[in-house]
């Protein structure tokens, strides 16, 4: 296979990859004497169009992609993204609409985004939302800001934020970021939030509890009212982390398990594509105690027509990013959300459910599992009987990429030593399925037979396995002329 | 429309492997109280045909066809190589999750590593990240990256910074009960070099500019860096529009030591405000500090060079509560358009684009200055935006032109009461000639 | 705009290596009596912003936006799902050549391979081929094919084939001094069986029909191909609308002989005509006969299963003024886009799709024959189109209605003298109730 | 590597890839009492929309085009396609309009048509042009039966087309298919028409010579007036295919060389991409004395506005398709031509020459080139040092795949045994002629040391080499639900 350069090592002065349309007014010159300016940007490539359509093409064949398959990663929910949501997104209306035109001139996407809002109340049973997060850590940003807000509103924003010791690494740092302190809660031997424990810690130095549900194992909370009982019963609130969303729409609502806030992740449960890291959107939905604090500006109906209010309340957290929040994501997750309508929805968490459960049943005699609760739509393995062989989760992972599949997610939950978190999805087919299920029972046999080629995979992508400890020990962060390589 | 793929025989073969007789077993861990008894209240489904006529009818609720803009003030309208939309919608780039494989990420590490490459140039600084939320958001990164830094109490933010950015890092520090001082401006329409002075000290930690500014005025990020450095502050330069930084000059050259901003001007649409892409640099002694993914370069086992995220212990999923920043998705998709972009455009393009829009801009400039009533409200330097004053208030001026089908500008009095009757007025190489003679014509009759 | 990738450098290095110095004087070889020693008087060069503007010019001159239409005719308005679009644009689909080198082509011939199952599910017969230009050049072809199989000079054409398709075998047997005599109609709008009945005889090649033919109506396949057996005539049916056969049984199972058409309507888009889809499918038995590339599966030396063209001793590179056509380049991507299309709406969307035209037509025949002064000038079957007869002249009709934004229908008094005051009109799945209603609503008003 | 079924392979009931908004009208049962109708249609296949998503996304993956690198086809002129000619055939209004409107509501599409017809008209120096043909081959035809219809007018049509033997297959095909016999001219040993031949040949017999210029050796048929001339003086036509007008664009016109009829290759020459075999466009230019044959229908200027004329003489040759031609392709063309302007069309010619010759300068000891004439576009290399060891163009061909490179053509010109036609075009990269002259070197070198690897490959592809006669003996033609595979 050919080595696709860098692009800056196939410049040449001459070649042009686009043109201006030339310029239409009389030149002026000297109109920049008194500051400092430049000829032109050094290092900057220049390629042909062809290069450039060559460069890329090649480059994206090197990608794995949920276009291309089975990518049970597990808590980033990779499902199929539909096409038609790219194709409403692409509407020339959507694209050219600029952020600071008069109201009447957005109208519609005001409408796009109030509906979405709407909608998402009703999916999770929250009083209201905001759609401003460009992600799911900046939601559980504004989340925190929010109950900080109220609570300092109260008379004190207090110190602590208990975080199980499951939970996914953005929520500690969000609570970091919003000026807390963190505590662990454990979790007990079924894997869920041990409620004494939490009693034990919950005080009314804590602000909240920041719990994700179904939580990064997969299992649901299912004391998630008696632990809502004991943080409100101290005047703390709840968080949800609601990157698992996943297995509950249509099935049950947060709102409804006395949570406080929640953020969603679109680019997980609504199906937008994750573009490989981003862009996202993680709103926060609220229930109306939080209501004042809502980041601006908000979006309100006025009779006919839609307004942004940008001074609501005193109250307010401020704004959190530019204008209103990823727009052409959020047409997506309201494109998807309107193909799916009713029994869609709650057929995705069945669906997701099952197929996970499927997976579980056909490998939990080949990969340990350290709890054995029931699970929902993801399921956590972990490398404890390959290990024995001196095969880790990583080598699993990156022999799965022989078989032609996306490996695990193996960064977390810290309480499973060498994880394999597993989430299918609702979009597979049964092929994909057995397909992985049967690579992995293969590994598994291999690791007992012959653990070399774990250990040396993958063996058939463009890359093999790269030195993750030489790029940090030596980063080499950018392209520079002297390098020959 | 669903998108499940299972036959309704799979189905059956699945649940009698799992040993069940109904998907609804699977819910049992769910308690009865919270379990929804209920359709949820949504319209649809909707097929493909209807969906799109839905969303059809809301895109001709935003009538904004056909209308002449004159809009910047942070989001910047510039053509779009036809290459940009056509590779960056492939689906090997845009449904692949962050590349926390590598082996099989390389087109999405690569193409991250050279958009790093880009923004040093640009920026005339070490290093820089894979992206950041928006311009805005880096704004705030950067604020609390110098104060990791420095750990002094005050932080000087121009008065001239995008208003949303600086309301966005106040956001961000509110709970860190830094002093953040506003520095406001001069006749120039820059930063008041006098004022800049004399709240600069040892508490310091650094002072945040934009250039160009709000306003559309260059700033002088030597003077200001010198004035930071002075005090071993750090002079934080925030760029909303960086196709300027095809003809100024690198502000990293010029002392700053951290750049950061957004980049939508490079081939990411107006979208109504997002998504965006926020990007960031810094001297590479900052490292540790800095937020947001980064790229490295390294090889595999059989010596082939290959790119990988690299120097995560500053991120969430290791440090946790100790991380430089809680974000995890980024932009890394409009990064990617944004390489295209530039990479499109080239050495030469680029230096073209913002030529014209410098000319452009000044022809503007010139156009609009001799009208009678109208004045130009600061006399600094500018690259493609610059504030006119209006005989009349803004908005009756505002209303007047949409009556013409043109949107002026972006008025300045709701967030700067002290500019009333004041607009941003943004031209750009979309800008035909006679695009800007008819606003002055326009402006001619009505002033 | 140019393409050329070479710098400035490399250019000199080139020269060098060749030996000269200029390009000039590779061209030595061309005469200088015949060298244009000017300029091509051809506008440009244009940048992507002034072709784009040009061509949008050009398309609003189309004023087709807003029409409600019922134009059929040949060429269908059906429904394209949105991955159509999305995939048939891949660079990997759109860039190749014809798939010469298989082991780098199986995207392109496993398709193909596909879509000649997909054409032999449809059409009930052996084989297919991977597409002709389109459906009136596959009607040529089949005539030259039944005639090379059969090698007698008559051949029966029924006057309610398209009239394009008739016109267009006249022109590609024009110089075999065939026989070929047009079958008319009868009030049902169907080929006049008795008048077949009478033409047929042992000098006769084939018999060729389109159903549903160019006024709608379904033929009696049955009856015409035991007629054309009896002689051992070739039974040709040209279907122009295959939507249809979602729903009406496969005329290879109905005894036709050779089944070719066109498959616009299978997710190609209207595009003024062109690029269409010729199809083509028959009896095995003449397989050496058939014209275009087929595609055939194979494997290779490691015995994976692999695509390839095949049968080529057939084709022109091969077999040169001897080939079974002299088609080279087809129409690939087009019937790309139709196997996409066809198994996107699979079995069941596929079967739902001919049922609600189906369904439409017979609603809007309904509404419109109710109209005082309109007739249905045929009682025969009809799928998705029908003739109506006016009480007024047809452009008085036809300029009444578009005033309405109504485009009603294909006029046939041109092609059809005979036929004063008629048109035929189309509805299918893409009409919504009240779009068929409104018609009716206004041609009761003016009839 | 995962292989790719076949869609029908994964297909299942209950799976659906697309739906149809409900019906809204009141169903009517027993539509078609009298007709034979069927339930469904027997095979088709049943899949959701994330696996057709993913059917078409891994074979595309399967097949090298332009996109991905250096396509050097000889004849086919693969240059690279133009992004922007693909953005501005999806206009909505050239795509959705119908061809049958009333002719106000194509105007634009009328002159689009019109105005490409003019430049092409003066971009070869012909009178005039039909758009209509749909590729190269049926340009062939409806130039030959123009000639034709003109010679029947003139009394007699003739019987024999004059064809040189390096000419590609299409246009003896052709010839026959409009009612000649085909004679073959010798080339001489310049590779060029053999003069004397061809005076010896022509005849009143001799109805026209089909002439490739640039010949398919790349070599400039330098006596082309002459040769006309003889012609001509026996009262025959000069056809010439345009195939190789990538060659001569700006530089010098068919029209000038006393040339009657031209096809142009709208997929080669100028731009428009070949999809895997199409749709491409063959659009022929005539001299005046046969316009009164063109095919039906004409585009006609009428004062401001444009319109079709069905009915212009009764000598055309009547039509030779549906409507009007492969109208989009016809709009990337177009697109092409004022994207590049005179001086960027004059330049495809000088670049694409340039690259041949330096590719010939290159490999001309390494491989045989049967004729030493000067040649412009492309050369035409043998096997002939490499059969000395066994390995055919075939073998060098799959060798090229293992290199990531397309191979270059061998079905013709017949008159050069195991032929290797280079074509480079003028939008490839020095970096990409030079990595084709090294694998080409490497291959030369291993023809030597070790013949195996060459007759053996490709080695790394999808599939390896294909037994292509199995599949001409026992043809499988399609899928049928019997099989397992
Ligand atoms: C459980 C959980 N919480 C939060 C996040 C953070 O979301 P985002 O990446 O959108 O910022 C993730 C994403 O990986 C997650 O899996
Ligand atoms: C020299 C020559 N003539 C004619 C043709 C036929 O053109 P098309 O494939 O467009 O029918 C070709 C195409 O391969 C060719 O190379």
């Amino acid at each position: 296979m050919i080595r696709e350069p860098l692009i800056f090592e196939i410049s040449g002065e001459g070649k042009r990859g686009f043109r201006l349309p030339p310029l239409d007014i009389p030149v002026t010159i000297n109109l920049l004497n008194e500051v400092p300016t430049r000829e032109k940007v050094d290092g900057f490539p220049q390629v042909s169009e062809t290069e450039i359509v060559r460069h890329f093409t090649r480059l994206s064949q090197t990608n794995y992609c949920v276009d291309i398959g089975f990518y049970p990663l597990g808590s980033c929910t990779m499902k199929y993204n539909p096409k038609i949501n790219e194709k409403v997104a692409a509407m020339d209306s959507f694209v050219r609409t600029h952020p600071s035109v008069p109201l009447k001139f957005s109208q519609g996407n005001l409408e796009i985004l109030k509906t979405t809002e709407e909608l998402l109340s009703e999916i999770t049973g929250m009083d209201a939302f905001t759609l401003q997060p460009a992600a799911g850590a900046q939601g559980e940003l504004v989340g925190m800001l929010l109950i900080r807000a109220y609570l300092e509103d109260l008379g004190n924003p207090r110190k602590i934020v208990l975080i199980p010791d499951s939970a996914h690494g953005t929520n500690p740092s969000s609570a970091h970021l919003s000026g807390y302190t963190v505590q662990e809660i454990k979790s007990n031997e079924r894997g869920t939030v041990d409620v004494n424990d939490l009693a034990r810690m919950m005080s009314e130095d804590v602000a909240a509890l920041m719990i994700t549900n179904p939580n990064t194992l997969g299992i649901f909370e299912d004391e998630i009212k008696k632990i809502a009982g004991i943080v409100h019963s101290k005047g703390g609130l709840v968080y949800m982390d609601g990157a698992n969303m996943n297995a509950l729409v249509g099935h049950c609502r947060p709102g409804d398990m006395d949570v406080d806030v929640i953020h969603l992740n679109l680019h997980k449960t609504f199906s937008t594509p994750h573009g490989g890291g981003g862009p996202g959107s993680g709103p926060v939905g609220i229930k109306s105690i939080l209501e004042p604090y809502l980041p601006v500006p908000l979006i309100e109906r006025h009779g006919e027509g839609l307004h942004l209010n940008f001074n609501p309340s005193k109250k307010t957290i401020g704004r959190i990013r530019g204008f209103y929040g990823n727009f052409l994501v959020i047409v997506k997750a309201l494109t998807y959300i309107l193909s799916l309508g009713p029994q869609g929805l709650s057929e995705v968490a069945e669906i997701a459910v099952l197929n996970a459960n499927y997976i579980r049943k056909n490998l939990e005699k080949d990969y340990h599992l350290k709890y054995d609760s029931p699970t929902l739509h993801e399921c956590v393995f972990s490398d404890k009987f390959q290990k024995e062989h001196g095969v880790l989760n990583i080598d699993i992972a990156k022999r799965l990429i022989d078989f032609g599949m996306h490996p695990p997610t193996m960064s977390f939950p810290l309480i499973v030593h060498g994880a394999l978190m597993v989430e299918p999805t609702e979009t597979e087919s049964k092929r994909d399925l057995d397909m992985f299920i049967a690579a992995m029972k293969t590994i598994a046999i291999e690791a007992k037979e012959n653990p070399e080629v774990i250990k040396s995979a993958p063996h058939g992508s463009y890359v093999r396995r790269l030195d993750e400890t030489k790029a940090a020990r030596q980063p080499v962060l950018k392209w520079t002329p002297e390098r020959t390589d | 429309m669903s998108y499940i793929s299972l036959s309704d025989n799979d189905l059956k073969e699945m649940l009698t492997a799992i040993g069940i007789t109904s998907i609804k077993e699977l819910f049992n861990s769910i308690p009865a109280d919270i379990k929804l008894n209920r359709d949820l209240n949504v319209p649809g489904p909707l097929t493909e045909v209807e969906v799109v006529a839905y969303f059809e009818n809301l895109a001709n609720k935003n009538l904004s066809l056909d209308v002449l803009s004159f809009l910047g003030a942070g989001a910047y309208s510039h053509v779009i190589p036809s290459v940009v939309d056509y590779l960056s919608q492939r689906g090997e780039f845009v449904s692949p999750y962050t590349p926390y494989q590598p082996e099989i990420s390389q087109g999405t590490l690569q193409t991250a590593f050279e958009f790093q490459t880009l923004i040093c140039q640009l920026t005339g600084l070490d290093i820089a990240n894979a992206s950041l939320y928006d311009g805005a958001s880096g704004a705030a990164e950067a604020v609390l990256m110098a104060h990791r830094l420095r750990r002094r109490p005050k932080i000087l933010v121009a008065r001239s910074l995008h208003p949303q950015y600086r309301e966005t890092i106040r956001t961000y520090v509110n709970n860190l009960h830094l002093n953040i001082i506003e520095i406001g401006y001069d006749e120039s329409g820059c930063i008041d070099l006098e004022k800049l002075k004399g709240s600069m000290d040892e508490e310091t930690s650094a002072v945040v500019f934009q250039s160009p500014n709000f306003f559309g005025s260059i700033e002088d990020i030597q003077k200001i860096s010198e004035m930071a450095h002075q005090y071993s502050a750090l002079s934080t330069a925030v760029i909303a529009e960086p196709v300027s930084l095809g003809i100024l000059e690198a502000p990293g050259i010029l002392g700053a030591d951290i750049v950061t901003g957004e980049a939508q001007s490079f081939g990411i649409p107006l979208s109504f405000g997002g998504p965006y892409l926020g990007f960031m640099s810094c001297r590479k002694e900052f490292i540790r500090q800095f937020p947001g993914r980064i790229v490295g370069e390294t090889h595999d086992v059989e010596g082939k060079r290959g790119y990988v995220l690299t120097l995560s212990t500053r991120e969430q999923h290791i440090r946790r509560e100790r991380a430089t920043s809680n974000i995890c998705t980024n932009q890394a998709l409009c990064a990617l358009r944004a390489t295209m972009f530039l990479e499109t455009l080239g050495q030469e393009g680029f230096r073209e684009l913002a030529w014209q829009n410098l000319q452009k801009a000044h022809y503007a400039k010139g156009q609009l200055s001799q009208i009678k009533g109208i004045s130009l409200k600061f006399n600094g330097n500018i690259f493609n935006e610059f504030v006119c004053e209006f005989p009349k208030p803004w908005e009756e001026i505002e209303s007047i032109l949409l009556e013409k089908k043109i949107i002026i500008g972006y008025g300045l009095e709701n967030e700067f009461p002290e500019l009333k009757n004041c607009a941003v007025i943004c031209v750009t190489e979309t800008h035909k000639k006679e695009d800007i003679d008819k606003l002055a014509a326009v402006l001619k009759e009505i002033t």
